[in-house]
């Protein structure tokens, strides 16, 4: 947040204090609904009979002064910034008698319902915290009994441990060296050993696809290897002037002659 | 004595012995005792339920308690002498206010899935929230929601209660008063199709093999 | 009560408290504690002298006495109950790695045979790892498989749902749940390059839709 301010234009001591006013911290909640709760509190009355048109209010100013500080505010600010206009406009307009969603008297009930949740687990957590706690104020046996006769050997493992192990297995191959799996890829450096061989025969101009591999020739995937394969190696042969290549029109069958065969 | 006269012909140890045992061995744990724990190591036909009884009210306003902790019973320093033990506080880390709430949460509304929290807290779980929390042995997986995508839920455990000094998850603070005031009720968002983490209910529930297919 | 009156200039507590006190120290210090010990931890003007000599009158003929060792002071278990605590010494050790991957994959996979379990390992399974796990209770023969040779399956126990707090096999999380619930180590094993689990600290942790997309 402190990058924020650097990098916007000077603001002057007033400014600052106005800011400050408004509490435009946000790295001190945690979340939208956190930030709703402590506006909501600035109405000083009880959270059921709150005005959620005004916390709404409160919610945009906020936005909006963030934004003219030019803080940078996390997507689900914002969205809750829209939800909250969105609400804002169901409360004040008179309800549309086509629209069978909810209300804007549900939709506001119900935020006003999640802030009272959020307050009410905040206060029990904090009564939960504040209980008489083992090895705080309550204390188990501090030296439990050693009874030296039967001992058994006992083998422990966590549920954790139980659970790590199994990622630890499951995730194992994600994390293995990269390795190609060739049984399925066609390299060009076997497509040009296997059409060198060949080419001394093919006088003609020859479709390249007939230089596909015995049994490479069905299965989709290898198809398609030996195809990226037999065409790279036709590149590199033509390249070493050894071959010459033709396509009469994009799409069609790419052709290759020997040069050799005609030229020696 | 060496022996322990399990399985035998005679009668069961006066209720007076019985106590004893049970104290005994209450004593010698760190940990909470099933009455079925006890059971299991005195002779046979003694009543650890009814000698558990005896042995409550014997220790009831003495420097150390007997305390119930979900099924099991264990001996415990009274709280209000806290003070004399500062010796003996075991450092723990502090946790942070989302574990803390996160806690709160799962105690109140167990089971509760991972969304249902989020929903509550309005922001996403961390990761390692969940896990300090288990790692505290506070916090323990449930069954899984019988809800489509079958979540898996978080409850509290055995360790939680002995930790916050609680007989039952229904001694928590303020639950009664949660409870009465629609506080706990999982109540879903107005005009939302399925709440959040469900998904398509003609979904069949997956089989063992499918969840775990990485 | 928090805070102890010490140097006052009140009364000492009264000696009821005063024994209530030792008591507690007693049972929760791990280690035998003397005369002044106890006195440096208890409120000024207190006799931890006298309170002991109440305490072990208290305690004459229980299942616990109050034990002099050397200048101090303990709470001991009576010595004719001694049978009792038999099953109490238990040593604890942790599961080697193989064990522990084994069952791991019988819980996630079961009914499972020993090739799957090697093939999914890696490695092979020695025959020690698996009848360690059956020796333990946590692991059983389940029904032959119906594919040639008709070999055995393991299946887990209920003695180890038990162990695990497990209601059911089934509610054991998946990679994914584990990995969103950062139950997953970051630390890569040595030489395994690239970090488990890991991601881009700005990464969304993903909703609950994604984390069942298995």
């Amino acid at each position: 947040m402190s990058d924020a301010f650097a990098e916007g234009p000077p603001i002057t001591v007033a400014a600052r204090l106005e800011a400050e006013a408004l509490i435009v911290d946000v790295d001190g909640f945690e979340g939208p609904l956190d930030l709703l709760l402590t506006l909501s509190r600035t109405q000083k009355v009880d959270l059921r009979r709150i005005s959620i048109l005004q916390l709404a209010q409160q919610y945009l100013g906020f936005v909006e002064q963030a934004r003219a500080l030019r803080l940078e505010l996390a997507a689900d600010y914002l969205v809750m910034a829209a939800w909250l206009a969105y609400l804002k406009s169901r409360l004040l307009l008179p309800p549309d008698p086509k629209d069978d969603g909810p209300s804007g008297e549900d939709l506001a009930a119900h935020l006003a319902f999640q802030l009272e949740r959020l307050a009410a687990m905040r206060d029990v957590a904090a009564r939960l915290m504040a209980r008489n706690r083992l090895g705080q104020d309550i204390f188990a046996r501090g030296l439990p009994e050693d009874v030296t006769r039967a001992r058994r050997v006992q083998f422990s493992a966590t549920l954790l441990d139980l659970m790590q192990a199994y990622a630890r297995i499951r995730t194992r191959d994600e994390f293995r060296p990269f390795v190609m799996d060739r049984d399925a890829v066609f390299t060009m450096e076997q497509a040009l050993e296997r059409m060198r061989g060949l080419i001394g025969h093919a006088g003609d101009w020859t479709d390249i696809l007939t230089y596909l591999p015995e049994g490479w020739q069905a299965d989709p995937v290898r198809r398609r290897s030996a195809t990226a394969a037999t065409f790279a190696a036709s590149l590199e042969l033509a390249k070493a002037g050894r071959v010459e290549l033709r396509q009469s029109e994009t799409f069609a069958p790419i052709q290759l002659r020997a040069r050799e065969g005609r030229d020696g | 004595m060496a022996d322990a006269p399990r399985d035998t012909l005679f009668d069961a140890p006066p209720m007076g012995d019985q106590e004893r045992m049970v104290e005994a061995m209450l004593f010698a744990s760190a940990t909470p005792l099933t009455v079925a724990n006890l059971a299991a190591r005195m002779p046979h036909g003694c009543d650890p339920a009814e000698a558990l009884a005896h042995l409550r009210r014997r220790y009831d306003g003495r420097g150390v308690h007997l305390v119930r902790v979900g099924d099991a019973w264990a001996m415990r320093t009274a709280p209000d002498l806290g003070f004399l033990m500062r010796n003996e506080v075991v450092e723990t880390r502090k946790l942070s206010r989302a574990a803390i709430e996160t806690l709160a949460i799962i105690a109140y509304h167990q089971p509760v899935t991972r969304a249902e929290i989020e929903e509550i807290r309005g922001v996403s779980v961390s990761r390692g929230t969940v896990d300090q929390l288990i790692e505290l042995d506070w916090v323990r997986l449930g069954r899984r929601k019988l809800t489509p995508g079958r979540p898996v839920t978080f409850v509290v455990t055995p360790e939680f209660l002995d930790h916050f000094g609680l007989e039952s998850a229904r001694d928590l603070p303020g639950v009664a008063e949660l409870r009465a005031a629609g506080l706990l009720d999982n109540r879903p968002p107005p005009g939302m199709g399925p709440a959040l983490g469900e998904v398509d209910p003609d979904d069949p529930p997956p089989d063992q093999s499918e969840l775990f297919a990485d």
